[in-house]
């Protein structure tokens, strides 16, 4: 099925097109905060980062629960590739926050209850990367790494809301009316460039899966005189 | 359908509705209010003794006006306010560059006996309003003081 | 409370921050897309 | 492979995911028999764990004193510093727990991994369910086993002296720690424990998820200890319950689920 799907790449080129343009806004076009200044730009690449994040997550969520539902490999592939690219995303999202945080709060790190909530999410998910390099029989695999993600996902609704729900040190959700207008368009650019480059690293991954577990079925490998080239 | 796979459904139905159930609580439920990553200077007044000698976390506004450097440039005196209530405070650190009068601060620190907190780690908390610099900002004292979300809702 | 009176409170000269975050993102994207890339090539092989 | 699979539950429908029919059994029991049966498997299943905890006894003896030796570990990492190790108490109190957990928890599946005990529970007609909450009410009241030496352990090395009332307090909050920690505890290592590498992935998975169950045991305790000056205790206790509602509930669901693959 994901064999004749080609679309990926070119989800991933509008994606990389539109990421330039909109950094390129982002950072010389967009005006200064008034009083973080140009650290501020850091928002352009740490909300979308983020969104993208949250989004791979619940993507994973009912990638697991359609895995579990049906025992098909295709989910658990897509699976995978999910909670790499959020991992992926989460990583980079601590470190720019951390950056960020540097300049504007005064410290690297505080235990907060968002940048708490999304460490455990990264370490969560890992886990599920980690238990699932561990186990060599295929259903048994695919079952238990469903299971281990849907229950890591309790973390991730947490994650969003947390900022609402109690007092914390991170701000809350920015809207457009508290946003300036000039700095809404690049915000949005790259929201929507990280979720297509997100779509297309998940799609190249679930791939990668995909082949993995159906050269795993094979009832006898293949020589591999013919793939050595 | 068989009697004992629907008693599993109702089963695993009751199951998902507990976990929601819980869920929702800890969004709903106002314990957030009590369970606070920070004390607003209201908060830590009413504590009163029971504040003092621990490490705890107090939030609020830089008062306006109140903020005094030390003569070695290292010992710094300001207030935090939440509108209500104002302690003062000494800080022995060197404030993050967005410090100033009328934003948001979180500092970890002790209340010493004569009512003022000293804190060796001082965070500025900066809330989700994102302005060009030739904006004005025409928030008043108590709009900066919700942004804080010192009442949760 | 105008920013002529407080010269203070506006972070000045916060483009390193800025290059820092930029970096380690376009580095980090760029080095799993690399990554991505090398293993499609060999299917079959271990991640 | 399948050392645990419920010998009478139908394969194709667990409770949680499966929408197949079962074959339509004519003995078909009404739901308030079932959860009667339910309720009744979870005990013997429990009533069984801890008979034969009870015989060895020496996993608990075990798990005692690894908890004291961590115990004693932290003195040393702080230091002779009373005050630090006074304020660090909670956090101290709650870290031997779960140091212990992993211990204790490892161990749950694995008896019936090496020995053939699973025949017996192979022999009745075990709900996965009950299997579940069996097993976690038995890690439950392992880890509460713990707290009458480890508390007091604790204090006389911290030099913490709360009133005598605080004990009642100090315990439930224990248990209700033991319990968060159990629920996703008895699913984890009923997985890991037929892996090679269930000592590293263990603590891996378990750790990250119990984060809140740990704050809240931390915070709560250290107001139990220490004073609490703002009225927190009852908060930080609901917020505890709440977890363990999440984790009883939820991991009770995807359970059959997991031995089923196994």
């Amino acid at each position: 099925m994901i064999e004749r799907l080609k679309w990926h790449h070119f989800v991933g080129l509008l994606g990389l097109a539109i990421v330039v343009a909109g950094t390129w806004i982002g950072l010389f076009v967009a005006p200064a905060e008034r009083h973080m200044g140009d650290v501020m730009r850091i928002m352009y690449v740490h909300v979308p980062s983020a969104w993208s994040a949250l989004l791979c997550f619940t993507f994973v969520f009912v990638a697991a629960v359609a895995s579990l539902w049906t025992s098909r490999k295709r989910w658990d592939a897509y699976m995978t590739g999910g909670i790499e690219v959020g991992c992926v995303l989460t990583a980079l999202l601590l470190v720019q926050g951390s950056i960020w945080a540097r300049a504007t709060w005064g410290v690297w790190w505080d235990w907060d209850v968002r940048l708490t909530t999304s460490l455990v999410m990264l370490l969560l998910f890992c886990g599920v990367l980690a238990l699932r390099s561990f186990i060599e029989e295929a259903n048994r695999r695919a079952t238990w790494s469903a299971i281990a993600a849907i229950v890591a996902f309790v973390d991730v609704p947490l994650v969003y809301f947390c900022v609402r729900w109690w007092r914390s040190l991170h701000q809350i959700q920015s809207s457009p009316e508290t946003v300036n207008s000039a700095m809404v368009l690049p915000l949005r650019l790259n929201a929507v460039a990280f979720l297509l480059i997100a779509i297309w690293m998940i799609a190249i991954r679930a791939r990668i899966e995909l082949a993995r577990l159906q050269a795993e079925d094979a009832p006898e490998p293949e020589p591999l005189a013919i793939e050595e080239r | 359908m068989s009697n004992e796979s629907r008693s599993r459904k109702v089963l695993a139905i009751v199951a998902v509705l507990i976990a929601g159930g819980a869920l929702t609580f800890l969004a709903m439920g106002g314990i957030g209010e009590n369970l606070v990553y920070y004390w607003s200077p209201s908060e830590l007044k009413e504590a009163g003794e029971g504040a003092r000698g621990a490490t705890v976390r107090l939030g609020g506004l830089v008062a306006p006006g109140s903020i005094e450097r030390g003569d070695d440039g290292l010992a710094l005196r300001f207030a935090v306010t939440d509108g209500t209530e104002t302690v003062a405070v000494t800080a022995s650190t060197v404030p993050p560059a967005m410090f100033r009068e009328g934003i948001g601060v979180v500092l970890e620190g002790e209340l010493a006996g004569d009512g003022t907190f000293h804190t060796e780690r001082l965070m500025v908390k900066h809330d989700n309003e994102y302005r060009a610099p030739e904006e004005e900002d025409g928030r008043s004292m108590e709009d900066l003081v919700k942004s804080l979300q010192l009442e949760n809702g | 409370m105008s920013d002529a009176v407080m010269p203070e409170g506006v972070i000045a000269g916060g483009w390193s921050y800025v290059i820092a975050a930029y970096s380690v993102t376009a580095i980090g994207l760029s080095v799993y897309i690399w990554s991505l890339v090398s293993r499609s090539r060999k299917p079959g092989d271990e991640s | 492979m399948s050392t645990l699979h419920p010998g009478a539950a139908p394969a194709t429908t667990t409770a949680a995911t499966s929408g197949a029919p079962a074959p339509d059994d004519p003995a078909a029991r009404s739901t308030t028999s079932f959860f009667a049966t339910m309720l009744t498997q979870t005990l013997i299943v429990l009533r069984k764990d801890l008979l034969l905890e009870w015989r060895s006894r020496s996993r608990l003896v075990s798990v005692v004193l690894f908890g004291v030796v961590t115990l004693l570990l932290f003195s040393f990492a702080v230091g002779p510093d009373v005050r630090a190790l006074r304020e660090g108490t909670a956090g101290f109190l709650v870290l031997a727990l779960l140091l212990s957990s992993t211990l204790g928890l490892a161990e749950s599946f694995r008896l019936e991994q090496e020995q053939d005990a699973v025949e017996g529970l192979l022999l009745l007609p075990i709900e996965p369910v009950a299997l579940f909450y069996g097993k976690a009410l038995g890690n439950t009241i392992f880890l509460s086993l713990l707290a009458p030496i480890l508390i007091p352990v604790a204090l006389v090395l911290y030099s913490v002296e709360p009133a005598w009332s605080d004990f009642l307090r100090l315990f439930g909050l224990w248990l209700l720690t033991a319990a968060g920690l159990s629920a996703p505890g008895t699913l984890y290592s009923a997985m890991t424990s037929q892996l090679r590498s269930q000592d590293v992935l263990l603590p891996l998975l378990l750790f990250p998820l119990v984060v809140p169950v740990l704050l809240g045991a931390v915070k709560a305790l250290d107001l139990v200890l220490t004073g609490d000056a703002m009225g927190q205790l009852g908060s930080w206790t609901i917020m505890l319950l709440a977890f363990n509602l999440i984790y009883w509930s939820l991991c009770g669901i995807v359970f059959p689920r997991a031995i089923e693959a196994s």
